[in-house]
């Protein structure tokens, strides 16, 4: 069986050649299966990538793909569930295998549709010779909003007009409603439903985390106003620029390899209660595949996120290992105990929730995205440019109740 | 049989003619010159003889084979373009052989007839150049060698040496006319220089606005010009033409008193006498080393007169002019068409 | 005589038919089929497509997110097309003039059209970045403070158009330069002795003689003033609020992001017809006055 | 120097400095990316005299991606794109410049309306295309959809309108057919268009990566830019100096070339000369 | 007070000299023409009067005033250049006025001007067409009329002339040559056609090599050149020079024998005659309308004969030549210097 499969790589490192090695040794294992996995960009390329093939009818039979995507492919027929393919009830088992929080992105009408794969959440990064320098423990980072702003305000070194360092930094270009995820979740709520049809955008505590969040520049001066770069932020970081950033787990690698300070790695700090979305992506399996495809399929993913592969890939990239028992792993178990910061993350999930997905995703995110981004740099109340995107999202999701 | 022969041809360029119902012979191995003013249908002339340009009524034969509708390259005839369309991209060597290239003619004949065509036209030396390295009259000596090297018993040539100095033009026209002459080839020359036209036919065909208005021998032309078109455009200066009813009291100038008349005659045959003659007024006077070309008015007429030697005029003044009968051309003055019948008289 | 016109005839098409099929197969094909999608709904599994007449064009009208982006697009318009026009020109005189080192010159102003956009873009992104970016280093020196110039809406798309700018201004300096080398000097002597001086000279002579470049040039400007917009899924992805979307860069993220197709084709037709006009309307004005010869 | 002139003089010399100023402003990216290429990655962001050189940054660069293959992969891409629009551009532009034809203006006006035609937005058709005949995955499928190129055949018919008809004719007397003409006589002399065509063609699809991205699926095929694009993905935020280093790795081909032939090239422009 | 002084001027591209101390004044309002075979250094002469060029050494005085280093807009020169520099996008109107504009002349005085200007030159009817859709001879008259209307006292014009046909040279050469009389402008000409610099010259200042070769008026020039070069330069056909030592056995030539001399008679002072003069063989002839030049050969030098009236030469024969011994001009052979201390005689 010729198997194809695309996968994104959304952080930097020589991940492609993880993938190949891996896909190599299943390959070894099953040697009628032939698997040709084609690196396709970032999430956006891949997804680009695999509509284009979509419509020539010449389509990949699974794919690495955005988590959030899932409603469009749904919509699009372009993928089948897990549950219609799963035959055995060890195969069952394994559906079962991964975190909740985790599968939250992969379920929907009651069936699962996407296996996580490279997976992340949002931890907070601090610096903690700059902890120590504002007579802070470093130990002890800021767990409430409060804490933070808090923190934040001893952290922030001013030069006359000039900032030297600031004393927190939440990127808002990129994936603003990821970040907002988080701050929503914190203050208790979510912001959509599980059938990816209702959006809670202007729900109050949705409005106050936005509050919160503009606060940090315009009230409290820790933070930059105007909107943060994602792309540049963990320069910024490493830089000393910012004593504390939001990021995605994905950079923790890269944070290790090249702090030249004493950095620390914190959840996300609370409001009502701690919150993060996941992020990344999930293995699909493609409508446009026959019987023993499908079967292949799901042996290549089973392959690719057993407990050891999943704590080798976990250690080679910063991604979440997807199940307890990745962690169950000598290997990761080690590397855990060698560098405590990689089991935030998973400690995190405990109160971790889906990413935002909903139908019409594309749209509804950058309704949201644009919202955000009109107040952090001043030209909207976040109850303004709130209900207006909920107003929006509303129109367009109306059709799928 | 004629080299060439063009039976009523014309040319219509939508609506307006550019050439009308020509027909003249061009006998092998002569020299024949097509001269008029620009625009008169010169260029279109030769280029319908080439096939470049397509007939659009009449007959050509080329040979005695009818070629009204043949592919240029099978009308086996060169052609020298005004400004010699040397390739600029190939060295002299190869633009010469470009033809011979593009028939396939076996490289041992190609070298051959290089060595030969090079020595004639003076290249030997100058065969890896190219065009651009060239002086003016060596450009020509390439464009020459090209159309000859095909070995095409008729060559066409559009006022090839109008983009030279005067003194490269004198020494071309001796080298193209001794060529010709050599190689016994039919050419035909477009010019509207009548020098040139003089110089170098063997039979001169006059054009004007697309239709023949003499052809003949350069002698004839000059001699027994047939119009008064003709005998305006050749010679420098060119003919006076003075209209006999406009001269005033004067002694009589034609044999038998005519009530209208043209006269013509030439500056070089007119002489400045001390008396007798006509009086006339000098004007100017124009050096040109070996002679002088005076302006002078009969009445309210111009007139030129070429004398040999310096001359000067710095004021205008009086004097009196003369000629002989014989020089005397006359023409009619509504038709312009020369008239034999008045005669002219000594005065 | 029939024989020539009909062979000549004959002998044009035939030659053009490579091109011919090329340009139908991969664009006029997929152009008309877009046009056509345009007319239709977006289809998915649950709901196929169906013919909706201009609804589509419709939506257009009310949707702000499309008017910020038009309203983007023409600052953006605006300002590169004159500034890396005018920039190209005096680029060209200086390295056409006698400046010492001019190949040197000529070369770095050429270098942005070799540098590929995906890298470079990513670099203007470290030039820009607050506080540890190059010019935020810079103004450091003098004391300014740091600027968050992609973050905030005022400067973002100033930024984008400079790059724009960059990138463009050497690639057209070329084509002045082209045309500055077939003026005959003899008319700057003219001029010289004329006591005109060298702006005299410029504004009179040199500018009106380089209108049909500069009318090239403008036709490659506005087309690439809707063309040209990688930078932005590197440096801005149209943020923060849009303000620095440009239409083609809305066009891919309602295309692709948005999977909606059918409103994408609607947008692409739009812009089309938008260039066609300017396009038709300069080869119309402009021809005129710029053809002396 | 005329000694009355010192003020015309002073202005000169600003104005070069103006020049010099705008080069370097001009060459700044690249003189940046050699800087965060050649150190290590803590001083991409940190200007410092004593940094000490690497070049660590190309091998880690040179070891994430078969750059090698890739070279190779846009060098035959870029030829193969190179050779067709030199042959179709070539053939469509004689077309519209020497020939009489029904339709001839229509058409051309068509042509110029491909340049209005952003490639992007017909991704999804033409990929449809190239899966029904086969050729996704395929160089020549990255290649097929810019092989007609209507920059060419405008710039080409512009040069070829400005051969004397003269030579067209001189050809035709010495018995050269159409396609001799073309071949042996407007060939030749639009060789300088040619060479400029070429420059910006080939910068032009050797740094193309939408449509190489999504057409491809293979190491075999897969062109530069994309391998470029594993350090550009700035998701998990940017790693200049890599970035930078691959970028060099990418266009140093390009780059050495143009430095080498900067003088032919140049003139080459000047002769294509769009008037 | 002359209008312009070179004082031994030089001028120098790197290692080499193009004009080597050159010195020469022109006269107000006289016609001065730089003449000499191409590259001698003629433009590059007139381009330091006008400024252009800076001199390397030497001195160059304008009315009197030192203007060596002059910009060339303070000089008071109007410059006609070779292919006339016209700007294409302006208008005839435009063109002719683009330096009043630049000197921001009132309005009025520029229509004044200007309507004068048109008015000389014949262009009031053309103000409106631009430049590409003129006559060559028209270019040339709004060349020279955007001259004239500075109403500067001094014109240079670089070979003005050598873009237009033979005929229409001849036109402007007496147009431009009447204009500067009637505004009695100094010109300074450059031209390499010395039948050009003859007809239009009060002064011709020959130039051979970046150096002056003889200086005065056309007679002068044509009837006493200083060397052999100034003897060849001038005349169609130029002087024939003989060398006497190779001429064989002759009746004597010279009045004393003297061991070397060259020996210059111009073709048109030659005669053939039935009897007494020398022994020449006659090779061909080149008709040329007015009269006929024969190439004819003494021993083995061949010289030139022009010859009124229509001779034909169909095949080389015997003749015999004579001339007059006031027409002899005598050069020392090693120096190529004029030696009026050896005679010519009769024969
Ligand atoms: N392609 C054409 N279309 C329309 N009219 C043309 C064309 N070619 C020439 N003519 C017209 O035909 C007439 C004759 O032109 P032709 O070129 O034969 O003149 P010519 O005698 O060679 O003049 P010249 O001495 O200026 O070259 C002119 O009036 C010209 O305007
Ligand atoms: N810019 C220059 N650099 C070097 N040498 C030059 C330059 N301009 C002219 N020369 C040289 O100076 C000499 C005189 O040139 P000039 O142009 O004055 O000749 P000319 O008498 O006007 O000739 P022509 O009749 O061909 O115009 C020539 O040998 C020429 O090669
Ligand atoms: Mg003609
Ligand atoms: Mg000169």
């Amino acid at each position: 069986v010729d198997l194809t499969m695309y996968y994104p790589v959304a952080v930097g490192g020589p991940l492609t050649k993880v993938v190949d090695g891996m896909v190599e040794d299943f390959e070894k294992a099953n040697p009628d299966i032939n698997v040709n996995a084609i690196y396709a960009g970032n999430y956006n390329d891949a997804r680009i990538k695999a509509l284009a093939a979509l419509q020539s009818g010449e389509p990949a039979q699974t794919s690495v793909m955005f988590s959030i995507d899932i409603y469009e492919l749904i919509e699009q027929g372009a993928i089948v569930p897990y549950d219609d393919v799963v035959e055995t009830e060890e195969e069952k088992a394994w559906l079962n295998s991964f975190y909740p929080a985790l599968m939250e992105n992969g379920k929907t009408q009651g069936k699962t549709w996407g296996i996580p794969f490279q997976r992340s959440t949002i931890v907070m990064y601090y610096n903690k010779d700059a902890f120590r320098e504002a007579g802070l423990d470093p130990e002890n980072p800021p767990a409430t909003w409060d804490e933070l702003v808090e923190a934040g305000k001893k952290l922030t070194k001013k030069n006359g007009d000039t900032v030297e360092q600031w004393g927190a930094m939440i990127p808002s270009t990129g994936y603003p409603y990821w970040m907002f995820g988080a701050l929503a979740m914190q203050n208790g709520q979510t912001l959509m439903n599980s059938e990816g049809n209702e959006t809670y955008f202007n729900a109050p505590a949705t409005i106050e985390a936005l509050q919160y969040w503009q606060d940090l520049g315009n009230k409290h001066g820790i933070m930059p106003s105007g909107t943060i770069e994602w792309a540049t932020l963990r320069q910024n970081f490493l830089e000393g620029k910012t004593a504390m950033m939001w990021h995605s787990t994905g950079n923790l690698t890269a944070v290790k390899n090249d702090a030249s300070f004493d950095f620390g790695v914190a959840m996300l700090p609370a409001q009502k209660r701690r919150g993060t979305p996941t992020g990344g992506g999930n293995f699909y399996i493609f409508e446009k595949s026959s019987p023993e495809e499908r079967k292949a399929a799901i042996k290549l993913i089973r392959f690719l996120t057993e407990p050891e592969r999943t704590a080798e890939w976990s250690i080679g990239t910063g991604y979440l290992g997807t199940g307890p028992d990745a962690y169950a792993t000598p290997e990761l178990t080690q590397y855990v105990k060698d560098f405590p910061p990689a089991a935030v993350a998973r400690d995190q999930l405990e109160f971790a929730t889906a990413e935002l997905s909903t139908f019409q995703n594309g749209r509804v995110r950058k309704l949201l995205d644009d919202a955000i981004q009109s107040v952090l740099i001043g030209d909207k109340t976040p109850a303004e440019a709130l209900d207006s995107a909920q107003k929006q999202a509303d129109r367009l999701l109306k059709n799928y109740r | 049989m004629s080299a060439i022969e063009l039976c009523n041809i014309s040319k219509r360029w939508g609506d307006s003619f550019a050439v009308t119902d020509v027909s003249f012979k061009v006998e092998q191995g002569t020299f024949a010159v097509l001269l008029g003013p620009s625009g008169c249908g010169k260029s279109t002339t030769l280029r319908m003889i080439s096939g470049l340009e397509d007939v659009s009524e009449g007959k050509l034969l080329i040979g005695d084979t009818d070629m009204t509708t043949a592919r240029p390259a099978q009308r086996n005839l060169s052609m020298v373009f005004q400004s010699y369309a040397l390739f600029p991209h190939l060295n002299v060597k190869e633009n010469i052989l470009f033809g011979l290239k593009v028939r396939k003619i076996p490289i041992a004949e190609q070298e051959q007839r290089l060595a030969r065509v090079a020595e004639l036209v003076g290249l030997a030396e100058l065969l890896l150049r190219k065009p651009a390295q060239l002086s003016g009259g060596q450009r020509q000596r390439v464009a020459l060698a090209r159309a000859f090297i095909a070995e095409n018993p008729i060559c066409l040539m559009d006022e090839p040496l109008s983009n030279l100095d005067a003194k490269l033009r004198h020494d071309m026209r001796i080298e193209i006319r001794a060529l010709q002459q050599r190689l016994k080839m039919t050419v035909v020359y477009v010019t509207h220089d009548q020098a040139e036209a003089m110089s170098m036919a063997d039979k001169v065909i006059l054009i004007k606005k697309g239709q023949i208005e003499q052809e003949g021998t350069p002698d004839e032309l000059y001699n027994k010009p047939a119009t008064t078109f003709a005998a305006a455009f050749i010679g420098t200066p060119p003919m006076n033409l003075l209209d006999i009813t406009k001269m005033g009291t004067l002694p009589p100038l034609l044999a038998e008193p005519t009530s209208s008349a043209i006269l013509g005659i030439r500056p070089e045959n007119i002489r400045i006498v001390d008396a007798g003659g006509i009086p006339a007024r000098l004007i100017s006077a124009d050096y040109l080393g070996a002679d002088t070309v005076i302006t002078a008015r009969i009445g309210t007429q111009e007139l030129q007169v070429r004398t040999p030697g310096r001359v000067s005029v710095p004021e205008p003044y009086n004097a009196r002019l003369q000629w002989q009968k014989e020089d005397v051309h006359l023409f009619d003055p509504s038709s312009g068409k020369r008239n034999d019948t008045i005669k002219a008289t000594d005065f | 005589m029939i024989r020539r016109p009909s062979q000549s005839h004959i002998h044009g098409w035939l030659l053009l038919m490579p091109a011919a099929v090329f340009l139908i197969a991969f664009t006029y094909y997929p152009t008309i089929a877009t046009l056509a999608k345009s007319f239709f709904s977006q289809g998915n599994a649950i709901k196929p497509s169906r013919f909706v007449g201009l609804e589509n064009y419709e939506y257009l009208l009310t949707d702000e997110v499309f008017w910020k982006v038009v309203g983007n697009n023409i600052i953006y318009a605006a300002t590169t097309i004159p500034i890396s026009i005018g920039l190209a020109m005096v680029m060209a005189l200086w390295v056409n003039g006698k400046l010492p080192f001019k190949s040197l010159a000529r070369m770095s102003y050429f270098t942005p059209t070799i540098l590929p956009m995906i890298a470079v873009a990513n670099i203007w992104l470290f030039f820009y970045t607050p506080d540890i970016g190059l010019i935020d280093q810079v103004a450091g020196v003098f004391g300014i403070s740091g600027h968050n110039w992609l973050g905030d809406p005022d400067t973002v798309l100033g930024c984008i158009i400079i790059i724009t700018i960059w990138k463009e201004a050497g690639f057209f300096m070329i084509f002045y330069l082209a045309a500055l080398q077939t003026l005959s000097p003899e008319l700057e002597e003219a001029a010289k002795l004329e006591g005109a001086g060298r702006w005299y000279y410029f504004r009179r002579v040199i500018f009106p003689l380089l209108m049909p470049t500069t009318l090239f040039v403008l036709i490659n400007a506005i087309i690439n003033s809707f063309k040209l917009v990688d930078q932005l899924f590197i440096l801005t992805k149209g943020g923060p609020d849009n303000s620095s979307s440009l239409l083609l860069y809305y066009i891919y993220e309602v295309a692709f992001s948005f999977l909606d197709q059918a409103y994408a084709s609607t947008l692409t037709v739009v812009l089309l017809i938008a260039l066609a006009v300017i396009a038709i309307s300069q080869f119309v004005f402009l021809d005129k006055k710029v053809h002396y010869q | 120097m005329r000694s009355s002139n010192i003020k015309e003089t002073i202005a000169l010399q600003l104005e070069n400095g103006a020049a010099y100023l705008l080069a370097l402003i001009w060459m700044l990216p690249l003189i940046y990316a050699f800087w965060s290429a050649f150190h290590p990655s803590e001083y991409a962001t940190r200007f410092d005299l004593f940094a000490p050189l690497t070049l660590d940054n190309f091998r880690e660069a040179w070891s994430r991606a078969p750059f090698a293959r890739y070279f190779l992969n846009t060098f035959i891409l870029v030829s193969i794109i190179l050779c067709a629009q030199f042959i179709l551009c070539t053939l469509a532009a004689y077309a519209f410049a020497r020939f009489e034809f029904p339709g001839k203006s229509l058409a051309f006006g068509l042509v110029l309306l491909q340049l209005m035609i952003m490639p992007e937005v017909l991704i999804v058709e033409n990929y449809v295309t190239m899966s029904q005949i086969g050729l996704v995955d395929s160089i020549v499928g990255i290649g097929l959809p810019y092989m007609a190129s209507a920059f060419g055949i405008f710039l080409l018919r512009q040069t070829f309108k400005t051969i004397p008809k003269e030579l067209e004719e001189a050809a035709k007397v010495e018995g050269c057919g159409p396609f001799q003409i073309l071949w042996k006589v407007y060939v030749p002399l639009a060789r300088p268009t040619y060479v400029a065509f070429g420059l910006v063609s080939v910068s032009y699809h050797w740094n193309n990566f939408l449509w190489p991205l999504v057409i491809t699926n293979s190491v075999t095929t897969r062109p530069l830019t994309v391998g470029l694009a594993i350090f550009g993905a700035p998701e998990s935020g940017v790693d200049w100096s890599i970035i930078t280093a691959g970028t060099l790795l990418a266009v140093a081909p390009l780059l050495v070339a143009f430095l080498l032939f900067q003088r032919q090239f140049v003139q080459s422009f000047m002769h294509a000369g769009i008037k």
